[in-house]
């Protein structure tokens, strides 16, 4: 017999993304099917041209006001107003993801970060991608450049690359892995490169398989229409478990976010008084990665994969697993953001057999040695 | 020639189509005298109806159903049977404002572009990133397999065709038919026009809404191929005005504006190139900052319009000699309709 | 007047219905939003402030017969300027004023370049300002995300906005309970003031009418067009740059590349909407601004899209501007002019090209 | 066949443009329709030929009664007007444009319509070339492309309205012969409305007058070929009598001495899309009157606006009092007292929408500030002085032509250096044209001096101290005027310079 809980989650996009947005709101929905006293405000589509007319200090004053004492900020761009709006709003817990300020230690008590490791099934999604192309040929479908989109686009790259090295030896190819940035994390018609532009141009130029790295869909839009169409192409769709519903057959996979269960602690641990800051990247469940109440991060395979990869996939996935989870499976153990790794200047990020620290992925400084496409 | 490269042309051509079928649609307009300013909103509201008309029509109206109720085939001639109607409507609201209370057809079309735009966001937002019907890719029996035209021009979907059919068919209809001079009188000298015994506004009626029947197709092409689904922003967003400079520098003859629509697509293709490749300018690259390579077709947009307004193209003719002169007079010419975003009453 | 107003009121009540809302809580919720208490009432000023400004400018272009579609960009060069300067200058706090004034200077110029631009175009290189003015938008959205991923990115951050500005570098609070810029309260009262005042007293009002009623005839009658027209454009821009400061230099308080957020456009609809009548123009920025601020707590509690607003204003503005077309027009009728058909009589400063 | 209009009835409010007008017009003879401004010659034309419809009154075609509710069912009826700026399309070319209105196809067959353009403009002796667009040619072959597309179209009776101005005595005598071989072999009936005594005077077989929508008499002309002046000015003055219900006394030339040189212009070059003024040379002296004669498009109204800053010079000088203002802005012209006024009065000169006052107020106060009721006063009084009829607060637009022309000049400054003005006496009647000049000579005696483009012949002659003739571009300076016939100068403006 707890009481009542009220939380919001304030969403930089619009609820149906089928992305970023979407996958927040779904974690909200989650929390409220798994503490019947939890009552979830949201607001969606917060940001300057959507809603110029509130700030996000407004909206929190509204959802305070509703009575919430947890708030979700699901975006890095309210990383900083949540610092302001935590000061005006002591009582009330904060969330900002994907932020590090309580990492640097500038962050207001009741503020907290969470990330989760969405690098091991961004290196899952590469290696799929090299193992079903067949032109050798992958598109990155970047967003905007800073250190979050870099190491994504970076662990795809690596998983990429191992995958093909690996089972793709025959091809007798290198693989041709390019990094297209549209300019945002969406599409601003005018202000930013048209992502559907862009995934043709890839498919265009010999790519067949095009990895998402935005918050919107339009990379599994163009590989689903060329497929019917009678081409052999795929893409692999970034951030919602649903992202492959707009055209299953082409979609090869989706590496997607479960924030429930983090929700769902922050929100519990909230209700019972016992929440405190942190600055969590969160794991995700090593025996079963698309777990939904234990993995905070999953690659779920698509309908449209070739099944003749998956031995291969798996086994990957297994190895990778046995690293991660730190105990031994009884198979070969493999974790690729480890050296000798160059970054694309040539400067050395990792000697042979070291492992890149944590955090040095974090603040990932450029793309890495053998990706074509801009580092800044 | 490498395929990527016809590859890539192929994909201006298809990029290129809902710009071609919105300008020409804009033409009809603007040759008989009214201006339809709102085709930014038109595009946006008529790929909002198009596409929601296709996915209901084909799957029911759960936007969760994943299997169709209907052939994808009557989805799509629905969705583009209804976006023409909505185009239809807004550009009647212009007509009946214009002709009827002699209101500016620039405030009335600017309005109408805000207005339609945010109404699509409010009809459509449950039908946002939902899979539909998407117009299937037909090669053209026999000129598929032309050398270099073939690959580019006809292993293309009807849409892309229609715009072909358009061009040629506004061009002939203009310059060759008794009732395309009409039709041109009419926003030349309406006076003249209603001397001949011409019903000037009612042809005006006729032309304003067909002009928008066609905006509306072109639409539907977006939602239902060129960027299938909805999302928000709109992806065809800004594509209106693009559509509208399209029409003055194509000097209001269908050629023209074809040869314009082909040019913008093109740039855009090469803006996102140059990102990856760098501008390669006598034999070393160029790298420029990506972001403000977004800038490129806007500054595009400018200069062509001053090509016009300096008279630059109209120039071209007399470096001609006198016989391509006179054929060339009409593609040459940059004068707007003498009558447009005029009124015109008798008694 | 009275009438369209209630028939789009209908229009906007049928449409919340339509989506299953009671339009008496929908508007007391927005009522709440709005005027719950000193905080959100400072919500509607800050949206107002910006937003007033630009309509004031828009009536001086629309005055010489120009349509400053520009004006988005004007905001957002305003603010890119402004934050120029908020990132580079750090005054001591005895400096503050002057550092504050700098930047709003440093707006006023953006706003003033970037329509400038536009005007330059159209003046003496005849493109025409609403396909310019476009195109600029684009063009400053395009410079703004340049700017947070490159030059102004926040070290460690996320590349979707500049470095927060520092206390000094903001328009100070009112108060606490009254967080809105007072400074920019006083130049908004003043613009919308005295822009009126000057364009009904003053020979380069009455110019800016001839040059934009036809400014042919402005030329032979000793109007100095060009540098008339130039003027509106700069005037508008000045007012649009201090709009674009205070989103930046107070309501966000970092550079955001989205800032203008439509804000310019609204303003055209606010003109359009006052018919050329400057006094109605604050007030109608002041309605359109509380429902706005107020339907951010409708949407927080009964999940309505942010669109509607969008929707609700359109529709106002059109179904009135058709009434007042059906209006002229009976009374047209009434006070029988027959027209004659060799005058075919022009409605708008036709075409497009210039 | 033949026509009759029978207690024909117009009014526009309170305006009785057509009161009670009955007449007959037989076939075969040429009628001309004189009046002053606003007699109402226009309205009956038009409700003739379906432009506009009678408010009551009958039109019998052949006796029995007809009403049109447009042109084309005039047309149909046999009856078709060629309006003063003929109704056709310039971006189309001759043949669209004869091809436009016929009955045919969609698919038009654009060699037979080549084929009857080609006779039946070579059966009046016109030269219409086929594929010239129409923006490239003259009022009279305009007009003539019109007469012959009408005739195409079966009209058996023919309305012009002012016909003759701006066009070449050539080309005059050309339209003149046609017309006449129309009447008189092929049984046409001819209406001629015109304010040119002389034209109706030769051309027609008799006059019908209209004053204040009333007809108030008809006259005989004499057979074609008469020259005895005396004769003619007699029947000149009973046509003024019946038009204006008085005499015009014979305007007499009165000698002002010239003084100091003002305008001087050296090897002037100027260019436009059309055409271009090679080394134009020209120097005015205070006090003088030079008119510049021409067709339309021939190069008087480039030169008059780039003498004042309006359109840019080549090469070249301007000087104004000795002083160099090539290529300066028309405002530092204006600042000198030089002053440009356009023909087109609300398109370029008057804006419409704003009041008598603003209109004041904008030309006069030189002060930032505006003291609107002074302006108020100082407007009324000079509307008074100018007899305008209408109040400082009115819209200019709701002047009459003729008032708003006596606007522009209320707006004239007291005592200009130079006034450039561009037909300014187009369209008005011959008292309203006597007025203006009054204006414009005092200012005169005042030391202004005066350049003027003018379509009428006989105004040009009446006024100027020298001529400057431009066709094509090429000008011809006719120094002693007085010994100058108006036919003489009909030729050069057709580019005879020989001739002469
Ligand atoms: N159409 C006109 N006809 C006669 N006089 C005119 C006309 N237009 C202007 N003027 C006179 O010519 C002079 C120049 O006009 P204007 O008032 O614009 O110059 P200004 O007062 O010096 O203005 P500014 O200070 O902008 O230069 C004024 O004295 C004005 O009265
Ligand atoms: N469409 C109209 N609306 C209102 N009044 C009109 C209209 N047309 C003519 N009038 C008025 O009717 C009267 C006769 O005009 P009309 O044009 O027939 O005179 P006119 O003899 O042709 O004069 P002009 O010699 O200047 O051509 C004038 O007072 C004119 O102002
Ligand atoms: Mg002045
Ligand atoms: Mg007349």
């Amino acid at each position: 017999a707890q009481d009542e809980i009220i939380y919001g989650v304030v969403l930089v996009g619009p609820r149906n993304d089928r992305g970023w947005s979407q996958s927040h709101f779904e974690a909200g929905q989650y929390v409220e099917a798994n503490n019947e006293n939890a009552t979830m405000l949201f607001f969606e589509s917060l940001n300057e041209a959507d809603t110029p007319e509130a700030t996000l200090m407004d909206v929190v004053t509204e959802m305070v006001d509703s009575g919430a004492e947890v708030i979700f900020t699901t975006s890095a761009s309210f990383e900083q107003d949540t610092n302001g709006v935590a000061e005006a709003f002591p009582e009330v817990v904060f969330i900002n993801i994907t932020g590090s300020n309580v990492l640097h230690g500038d962050a207001p008590f009741n503020v907290g970060n969470f990330n989760t490791l969405m690098e091991v099934p961004r290196l899952l999604a590469g290696c799929s991608a090299a193992l079903a192309s067949e032109t050798g040929k992958i598109g990155y479908l970047g967003a905007l450049i800073d250190p979050e989109t870099r190491r994504l686009a970076a662990s795809s790259y690596l998983g990429a690359r191992h995958c093909w090295n690996t089972y793709r030896a025959d091809m007798g190819m290198d693989l041709e892995f390019t990094v297209t940035w549209i300019g945002f994390w969406f599409h601003i018609p005018g202000f930013t490169l048209d992502p559907t532009e862009v995934a043709n141009e890839f498919f265009d130029n010999g790519a067949d398989v095009v990895i998402s790295g935005i918050d919107t869909t339009e990379a599994i839009q163009v590989a689903g229409r060329r497929a019917s169409e009678g081409s052999r192409t795929f893409a692999i769709p970034y951030g919602n478990a649903g992202g492959c519903d707009e055209a299953p057959e082409a979609c090869l996979g989706v590496a997607y976010y479960n924030w429930g269960p983090a929700y769902l602690d922050v929100v519990n641990s909230a209700q019972d008084g016992s929440w405190e800051q942190s600055w969590d990247w969160l794991a995700l469940d090593w025996m079963d990665i698309n777990n939904p109440d234990t993995s905070t991060a999953g690659y779920l395979r698509g309908t449209g994969m070739p099944e003749e990869i998956a031995a291969n996939l798996d086994e990957f996935q297994g190895a990778l697993a046995d690293y991660m989870s730190a105990q031994d499976m009884g198979v070969e153990s493999i974790y690729l953001w480890e050296g000798p790794l160059n970054l694309q200047d040539g400067t050395e990020l990792a000697a042979e057999g070291e492992a890149v620290p944590l955090l040095d992925i974090w603040f990932s400084p450029q793309l890495l040695e053998g990706m074509i496409g801009a580092s800044e | 020639m490498n395929v990527e490269f016809l590859n890539t042309l192929a994909s201006v051509v298809a990029n290129a189509t809902p710009l071609v079928i919105a300008s020409i649609g804009e033409t009809i307009t603007e040759r008989a005298g009214v201006i339809n300013l709102s085709l930014n909103g038109s595009l946006i509201v008529t790929a909002m109806a198009g596409f929601i008309a296709a996915r209901v029509i084909s799957f029911g109206v759960d936007v969760d159903a994943i299997d169709m109720i209907a052939s994808a085939e009557a989805g799509l001639i629905g969705g583009v049977v209804v976006a023409m109607l909505v185009g239809a409507l807004v550009a009647l609201i212009i007509a009946l404002s214009s002709i009827e209370l002699r209101l500016d057809q620039v405030t009335v079309g600017f309005i109408l572009t805000l207005l339609m735009a945010d109404l699509a966001q409010f009809l459509g937002q449950e039908y946002t990133r939902i899979p539909g019907p998407v117009v299937p890719k037909w090669p053209v029996p026999l000129l598929q397999d032309l050398p270099l035209l073939g690959p580019v021009f006809f292993q293309q979907n009807v849409l892309v065709y229609l715009s072909y059919v358009l061009v040629i068919g506004l061009w002939f209809w203009l310059f060759r038919t008794r009732p395309g001079m009409a039709h041109r009188a009419i926003g030349e000298r309406p006076e003249a026009a209603y001397a001949r015994g011409t019903n000037v506004n009612r042809l005006r009626y006729v032309y304003v809404v067909l002009g928008g029947a066609l905006v509306g197709v072109a639409g539907g092409a977006y939602s239902l191929h060129f960027k299938p689904g909805l999302s928000n922003p709109p992806a065809m967003q800004g594509d209106g005005w693009i559509a509208l400079a399209i029409v003055i520098f194509g000097g209001w003859h269908p050629f023209r504006v074809v040869v314009g629509a082909w040019l913008f697509a093109a740039l855009r293709a090469v803006s996102s190139d140059i990102q990856k490749n760098g501008l390669a300018v006598l034999g070393q690259t160029i790298e420029f900052n990506f972001v403000l390579l977004n800038g490129l077709p806007w500054l595009m947009l400018i200069v062509t319009l001053l090509l016009v307004s300096s008279g630059a193209i109209e120039r071209l003719l007399l470096l001609l000699p006198g016989p391509v002169q006179r054929r060339m007079r009409s593609v040459l010419r940059s004068d707007p309709p003498r009558a447009i975003g005029t009124t015109f009453e008798v008694d | 007047m009275l009438l369209p107003v209630l028939l789009s009121l209908l229009l906007a009540a049928l449409l919340v219905l339509a989506v299953g809302r009671e339009p008496q809580e929908v508007l007391e919720k927005i009522w709440q939003g709005a005027f719950r208490n000193t905080r959100s009432f400072a919500g509607v000023l800050n949206f107002w402030i910006p937003l007033t400004l630009a309509s004031v400018g828009l009536f001086v272009t629309f005055r010489a017969g120009l349509w400053n579609i520009g004006i988005e960009g004007q905001i957002l060069a305003g603010a890119i300027f402004a934050s120029a300067g908020a990132l580079t200058f750090d005054f001591p706090p005895e400096l503050a004023p002057l550092q504050l004034l700098l930047q709003i200077l440093l707006g006023v110029l953006g706003g003033m370049v970037w329509a400038g631009i536009t005007g330059a175009l159209k003046i003496w290189l005849g493109v025409n300002e609403i396909f310019g003015g476009m195109a600029l938008n684009a063009l400053a959205g395009v410079w703004g995300i340049y700017l947070i991923s490159g030059p102004w990115y926040p070290e460690g951050g996320s590349a979707q906005q500049s470095r927060p500005f520092l206390e000094n570098a903001l328009y100070p609070p009112l108060s606490r309970d009254w967080p809105v810029g007072l400074l920019a309260i006083v130049m908004t009262a003043v613009a919308m003031v005295l822009v009126p005042l000057i364009m009904a007293r003053t020979r380069w009002g009455l110019q800016l009418k001839a040059t934009g009623s036809n400014p042919r005839s402005a030329l032979l009658l000793g109007v100095p067009t060009t540098r008339v027209a130039m003027s509106a454009f700069l005037v508008c821009g000045a007012l649009a740059g201090i709009a674009g400061s205070y989103r930046v230099m107070f309501t966000y308080g970092s550079f955001r590349p989205l800032v203008a957020g439509g804000i310019g456009f609204l303003g055209l609809l606010v003109v359009l909407l006052s018919t050329m009548k400057p006094l109605w123009i604050p007030l109608i920025t002041f309605v359109f601004s509380a429902i706005l601020a107020g339907s951010t707590r409708l949407r927080v509690s009964l999940q309505l899209d942010s669109s509607l607003a969008g929707v609700l204003q359109g529709t106002l503005v059109l179904v009135f501007i058709l009434f007042q077309g059906l209006r002229q027009r009976l009374e047209a009728r009434r006070g029988d002019q027959a027209g004659d058909v060799s005058q075919a009589s022009a409605s708008s400063q036709s075409g497009l090209t210039g | 066949m033949d026509i009759e209009l029978r207690n024909i009835h117009k009014r526009f409010g309170t305006v009785h443009a057509n009161n009670d007008i009955s007449v007959v017009f037989p076939a075969g003879r040429i009628t001309g329709i004189l009046g002053e401004n606003g007699a109402g010659k226009s309205t009956l034309m038009k409700i003739l030929s379906g432009y506009q419809p009678a408010d009551t009154g009958d039109i019998l075609v052949d006796g029995n009664a007809s009403r049109f509710s447009s042109p084309e069912d005039a047309i149909q009826e046999g009856i078709g007007m060629l309006q003063q700026d003929p109704l056709d399309v310039g971006a189309f070319t001759t043949l669209e444009n004869f091809v436009y209105g016929r009955p045919e196809r969609v698919l038009p067959d654009w060699q037979a319509a080549r084929k009857d353009l080609e006779e039946a403009s070579a059966h009046l002796g016109f030269d219409l070339e086929a594929e010239t667009p129409v923006e490239r040619m003259s009022i009279a072959l305009r007009q003539q492309l019109e007469i012959v597309r009408l005739l195409a179209l079966g009209v058996k009776a023919l309305i012009l309205d002012e016909p003759t101005t701006g066009i070449s005595a050539e080309q005059k005598q050309t339209l003149f012969a046609a017309l006449q071989q129309l009447a008189h072999r092929d049984g046409v009936i001819i209406l001629l409305v015109s304010h040119k005594l002389e034209d109706v005077i030769t051309l027609c077989d008799k006059v019908v007058v209209l004053r204040d929508g009333r007809r108030i008499g008809e006259e005989d002309m004499p057979a074609p070929g008469e020259t005895d002046p005396v004769t003619l000015e007699k029947i000149k003055s009973q046509l003024v009598h019946l038009m204006f219900g008085q005499e015009l006394g014979p305007h007499v030339r009165l000698e002002v001495p010239l003084d100091k040189v003002v305008l001087q212009l050296e090897n002037l070059n100027l260019r436009d899309r059309r055409l271009q003024i090679e080394n134009l040379n020209l120097s005015l002296r205070q006090g003088e009157v030079v008119g510049l004669a021409g067709l339309d498009n021939s190069g008087q109204g480039l030169t008059m606006r780039a003498i004042c800053g309006l359109e840019s010079v080549s090469s070249g000088r301007v000087l104004l009092e000795g002083e160099d203002m090539t290529n300066r802005s028309y405002r530092s012209f204006l600042h000198r007292g030089v002053v440009f006024g356009a023909a087109g009065r609300l398109e370029e000169g008057l804006i419409a929408g704003l009041t008598l006052t603003e209109h004041m107020a904008l030309v006069r106060s030189g002060r930032a500030v505006l003291d609107w009721p002074a302006l108020e006063s100082y407007t009324s009084e000079s509307l008074k002085h100018y007899d305008v009829r209408g109040e400082a607060e009115d819209r200019i637009e709701q002047l009459s032509g003729g008032n708003q022309q006596r606007v522009l000049m209320a707006l004239l400054p007291a005592n200009p250096q130079l006034l450039i003005l561009e037909q300014p006496t187009r369209g008005l009647d011959v008292e309203s044209a006597r007025w203006i000049w009054q204006q414009l000579l005092e200012r005169r005696e005042g030391g202004t001096a005066i350049l003027f483009s003018s379509a009428e012949l006989d105004e040009l002659v009446a006024y100027s101290d020298r001529i400057l003739v431009f066709h094509a571009g090429r000008v011809h300076e006719v120094s002693d005027v007085a010994s100058t016939t108006i036919d003489e100068l009909g030729y050069l403006i057709g580019g005879e310079f020989k001739q002469v």
